[in-house]
């Protein structure tokens, strides 16, 4: 809920000069722009750790994936965290193509479904709210092949599968933290064979 | 009564309260009377009928147009007789007509016309009766 | 209200606005009031009437920082903020209200919607018809009012004179024709047509949307019939209108009614403004979502009527969930064995604040 | 559930033209599949939310206190002096029609109450017969009319068909968010009792164990767990993530939803994974079960639930002294 914790939180529950300035253990990189909310959003995290050359990446293995991403309305527009996320995706995968641009970034559209919206009984509202989103995926599944539709937002993760189901089958969601998790080099690793859901990598399919 | 940001919002208040009041102080309160068109020239004392060639108010507001008018016939059309509202002819003719009896420019013309700020520009081809003398 | 009531209603509004300025033009006896009084009372009410409106407003805190973020946060070093949309300080929040207010920048974003039922596909084109003539009826309304300020100063400043050699630059006959005058006529005639013609627009539109409309149009299309067709005695008028400028009113014969028609409906339109979605104006300078900085994890805003809530103390969290939470090898703050009374009156006033 | 939505082809057939009738004049008439449930009332009772009782949205009497109109009124005035956004959204409008075809819900919908112009103008109609002079005198030439069962009615059903997603305000000449209007609305409904079961008990479990879905601590480390064995499978490597471990540098908080349902867990897996590998490099992380909710469900009930339901994240840091990194949710 980055609206809430952007805008309101420092001002409903601050000061809060209890805890420590946020910096990155890691790389040293003081968060001056949370430096009084003191709260970092995970994308700023990871690709602050991308940039200084932190991380261990193989984007090969997001091979079979072609990527979108879904601009989380109030990260948005309600705190501007636009390039962060695509710094990441594009760091931990081979193919990203945005979606047509009054459709993205500041301009972005709702899944349909936010707000408390997320219930089983609206699923006709939240299918016609979801429509400007989908017919936007839509738009790059059919030129560019897009399979893939990513966001940094848990309740897209609920409800973009149905919407995409319904609307574009073939596009599936998955949180830009999933793509890192993928495509990390871990100290000590086996030889992966399948991605986090158990699909087999690009190249490792079994042949029938 | 509080009021947030009082600051910026009275100074914002001021600013909208100085714009809109500024011909008040601009002209400081000073009042500059109306011109009255002098007719006291030589040629109007001497005439018996003192008309001009149309009514007054009519010339007070659309001299310009029977001027404008008057231009567009003699160069296009070479007529030269205008008749007045009396059924007296005259000729058409700014220097020659208008200004044979107000030859005064400066208490008549420019008197309305600096008051007004307009600035016709009939003196760009014609001579001023000054100029002729 | 349907869209002919909204019309009839409004229209009757401007009729009679007219007809009284006309009555206050044709018998003499009212010049005093209609060129004096009233131009006085308009003045007063729209002044007073817009600061009580704008501290109105003011009255109410912003107790969150909403600003609209319409692009990239200051946030890494080597990510590229983007200042004019997501400012971060004030000099820059300066520049996009600047941009705002004086070239509308939210309404040149404008796109429109087409949806193609054959292949369902939605798609937003560019639109800028609206910022085009919203920008052309604002611009020429103030340099119409800029142009009659020869009307109000003396002598008559420069720029004034400047900017009407400008305006009439086109020589067509005589007198030469002021283009911001018939900018502003036809600016609003877009914006009549379109509140019209537009399915949603009529469907939006109310008569406080038409009514200022007519309005502006008959004070435009007045102030056209006197430069251009029926003549009025300029002399008498700046006489009058210095008057009232000067504070020394005086009430000159013989200016044509048309006038006293054209300064009512400037009047009412003063008197009107402060009460109505005119205030757009002021408003503009006061909007939350423009005017703050998009910095709120940076620097705390402060709510000023922040209270404190009752809340689900951890204590409270720890008390219900314990046994489980040491099942599962979470680490607590207080042992099963020390749980007891004490725990719950502490907790109970932790929840009373 | 599902097979009563229309099919994509019936759905797409979206007509944007509006009804002959005004707006005013044209009733609402609720519809099922656009409505959600209304609030459980165990689950307001939990929070202290006003007025909890078994209620149907398509029900005629949706068991009011007798004096509600007094109660939201006063619920308004009370607004307008704390929010100065509401009093000039209110007061600037100009019905320009920028917004019109910006909000996802008027484009798949063609309803015109779903354009944010109008959207606001449900409200501001009310507002402008008690609040503003002309409104008083004029009534629905100035566009204003009276708070009716028909007008709450008809808020509760548009205010809950709008996802306060702020897209309207980008393209408003004056910024007019109809997120906060929403809001605001929201507010002053929930103050009579009317809510929607999603937003209702999602709060309550949030309030009760720090996360909406009610995960209780067991259950929640239970769930990492899972995925740990989940990791190790596909990668070898198992991360040992800790809880509410004092000390600890960084406070990570993820929206709950990521450690209940796919395919948000696989981002959970992937938060493990990152932090899994970055402890060999310094990095003091730990999750909390009591802050374990990202989303604020709150916030779309009133301002002072979202305060509420925030509490646990700073005082959580509290007892450990760090910083917080947080994934995010949008909407919620």
């Amino acid at each position: 809920m980055w609206r809430v914790i952007h805008q309101y939180m420092d001002t409903m529950n601050g000061p809060t000069d209890f805890m420590e300035d946020p910096v990155n253990p890691i790389t040293g990189t003081r968060f001056e722009n949370a430096k009084s909310t003191k709260m970092v959003h995970i994308t700023e995290f990871t690709a602050d750790l991308i940039r200084h050359n932190k991380l261990k990446l193989d984007k090969s293995r997001n091979d079979n994936l072609v990527v979108t991403f879904h601009d989380s309305c109030n990260p948005s527009r309600g705190m501007g965290l636009l390039d962060e996320p695509r710094y990441v995706i594009q760091n931990t995968c081979n193919h990203f193509y945005e979606m047509p641009p009054n459709t993205i970034r500041e301009q972005t559209f709702c899944c349909g479904s936010g707000s408390g919206l997320n219930a089983g009984e609206n699923l006709e509202l939240r299918f016609r709210g979801g429509l400007p989103r989908a017919n936007a995926v839509r738009h790059v599944h059919e030129k560019h092949g897009v399979n893939m539709l990513a966001c940094v937002c848990a309740i897209d993760r609920a409800a973009l599968p149905p919407l995409m189901e319904y609307w574009v089958p073939g596009v599936d969601v998955t949180g830009v933290h999933e793509l890192v998790g993928n495509a990390l080099v871990l100290d000590g690793e086996k030889e992966r064979k399948t991605d986090l859901r158990g699909e087999p990598l690009p190249g490792m399919e079994e042949e029938e | 009564m509080k009021i947030y940001d009082a600051g910026k919002v009275i100074a914002g208040l001021i600013i909208f309260f100085v714009v809109f009041t500024f011909p008040v102080y601009y002209n400081h309160g000073k009042v500059e009377p109306a011109p009255k068109p002098s007719l006291e020239t030589e040629k109007i004392q001497s005439l018996y009928e003192k008309n001009c060639v149309e009514d007054k108010a009519t010339m007070r507001s659309g001299h310009m147009l029977l001027l404008d008018k008057w231009r567009d016939t003699v160069v296009r059309d070479r007529l030269r007789s205008y008749a007045g509202f009396k059924g007296t002819r005259f000729e058409m003719s700014l220097s020659n007509t208008c200004m044979d009896c107000h030859s005064n420019k400066e208490q008549f013309c420019d008197a309305c016309h600096n008051y007004a700020g307009v600035t016709p520009y009939c003196w760009e081809c014609h001579l001023t009766p000054k100029e002729m003398k | 209200m349907n869209v002919w009531m909204s019309l009839i209603v409004s229209l009757i509004a401007i009729g009679a606005v007219v007809v009284v300025g006309a009555i206050g033009g044709l018998v003499p006896a009212l010049h005093p009031v209609f060129g004096v009084v009233i131009p006085y009372a308009a003045l007063a009410v729209f002044i007073l009437g817009f600061i009580w409106r704008v501290l109105r407003w003011a009255k109410s805190p912003v107790p969150f920082p909403i600003a609209t973020t319409a692009g990239q946060q200051k946030s890494l070093p080597w990510i590229k903020q983007d200042k004019l949309e997501n400012p971060s300080t004030r000099w820059q929040v300066v520049d996009r209200m600047i941009l705002e207010i004086v070239l509308f920048r939210s309404l040149f974003r404008n796109t429109r919607m087409e949806l193609y039922k054959e292949n369902g596909k939605l798609t937003y084109g560019w639109q800028l018809w609206l910022w085009a003539f919203a920008l052309a009826f604002h611009y020429s309304f103030l340099v119409v009012v800029l142009r009659h300020l020869r009307f109000f100063l003396d002598p008559i400043p420069l720029p004034v004179t400047l900017l009407e050699s400008v305006d009439g630059f086109l020589q067509v006959g005589l007198p030469s024709v002021m283009i911001s005058g018939f900018v502003l006529l036809g600016a609003v005639g877009y914006l009549l047509v379109r509140r019209l013609y537009v399915p949603f627009m009529r469907y939006i539109s109310l008569p406080s949307d038409y009514f200022p409309l007519f309005l502006i149009a008959s004070i435009a299309a007045t102030g056209i019939l006197m430069r251009y067709v029926v003549r009025v005695d300029v002399v008498g008028v700046r006489e009058l209108t210095l008057g009232i400028a000067t504070l020394n009113p005086v009430v000159p014969d013989g200016i044509n009614f048309l006038f006293y028609i054209h300064l009512f409906l400037v009047c009412v339109l003063l008197a009107y403004f402060p009460f109505s979605k005119l205030m757009h104006l002021g408003g503009i300078f006061m909007s939350p979502t423009r005017n703050l900085r998009g910095n709120s994890r940076e620097f705390r805003h402060v709510n000023p009527w922040n209270y404190p809530v009752k809340t689900h103390t951890y204590d409270e969290y720890e008390e219900e969930f314990r046994d489980r939470m040491i099942e599962a090898g979470l680490p607590v703050e207080k042992q099963p064995a020390e749980s007891g009374s004490a725990t719950d009156t502490e907790s109970a006033e932790d929840s009373a604040e | 559930m599902a097979d009563e939505v229309p099919n994509p082809q019936e759905m797409i057939n979206i007509d944007h033209r509006p009804p002959a009738t005004g707006w005013m004049d044209t009733p609402t008439v609720l519809r099922k599949g656009i409505y959600c449930y209304a609030g459980n009332p165990k689950s307001l009772e939990y929070v202290g939310l006003p007025n909890p009782r078994q209620w149907h949205p398509e029900d005629d009497d949706w068991k009011l206190p007798e004096n509600w109109v007094e109660i939201v009124l006063d619920g308004l005035r009370d607004r307008l002096d704390r929010f100065r956004s509401l009093k000039i959204f209110m007061d600037i409008c100009v019905r320009c029609g920028a917004c019109a075809d910006k909000c996802h819900y008027f484009i798949g919908s063609g309803d015109p109450k779903n354009m944010p112009v109008l959207r606001a103008e449900l409200l501001r109609s009310v507002y402008r017969k008690d609040y503003s002079l002309a409104g008083k005198i004029l009534g629905k030439t100035v566009g204003a009319r009276k708070l009716t069962y028909q007008v709450l009615k008809e808020w509760w059903y548009y205010f809950f068909q709008c996802s306060e997603c702020r897209r309207c305000s980008v393209f408003c000449p004056y910024g007019i968010d109809t997120a906060e209007i929403t809001i605001l609305a929201r507010e002053l409904m929930n103050l009579l009792g009317l809510n929607i079961d999603w937003i209702a008990t999602p709060v309550a479990n949030c309030y009760r164990t720090g996360n909406h879905l009610g995960i209780q601590p067991h259950a929640y480390v239970d769930m990492l767990d899972f995925f740990c064995d989940e990791i190790e499978d596909v990668t070898g490597v198992r991360p040992k993530p800790t809880f509410n471990r004092k000390g600890a540098e960084i406070l990570f908080i993820t929206p709950s939803g990521d450690v209940f349902a796919d395919p948000g867990t696989y981002t959970a897996m992937g938060y493990l994974i990152l932090f899994h590998y970055l402890e060999q490099m310094g990095l003091d992380i730990t999750w909390s079960t009591y802050a374990s909710e990202g989303g604020n469900f709150g916030f779309f009930t009133s301002h002072e639930m979202m305060k509420r339901l925030n509490a646990p994240r700073p005082s959580a840091w509290g007892s450990s002294g760090s910083w917080a990194a947080n994934a995010a949710t949008c909407g919620g």
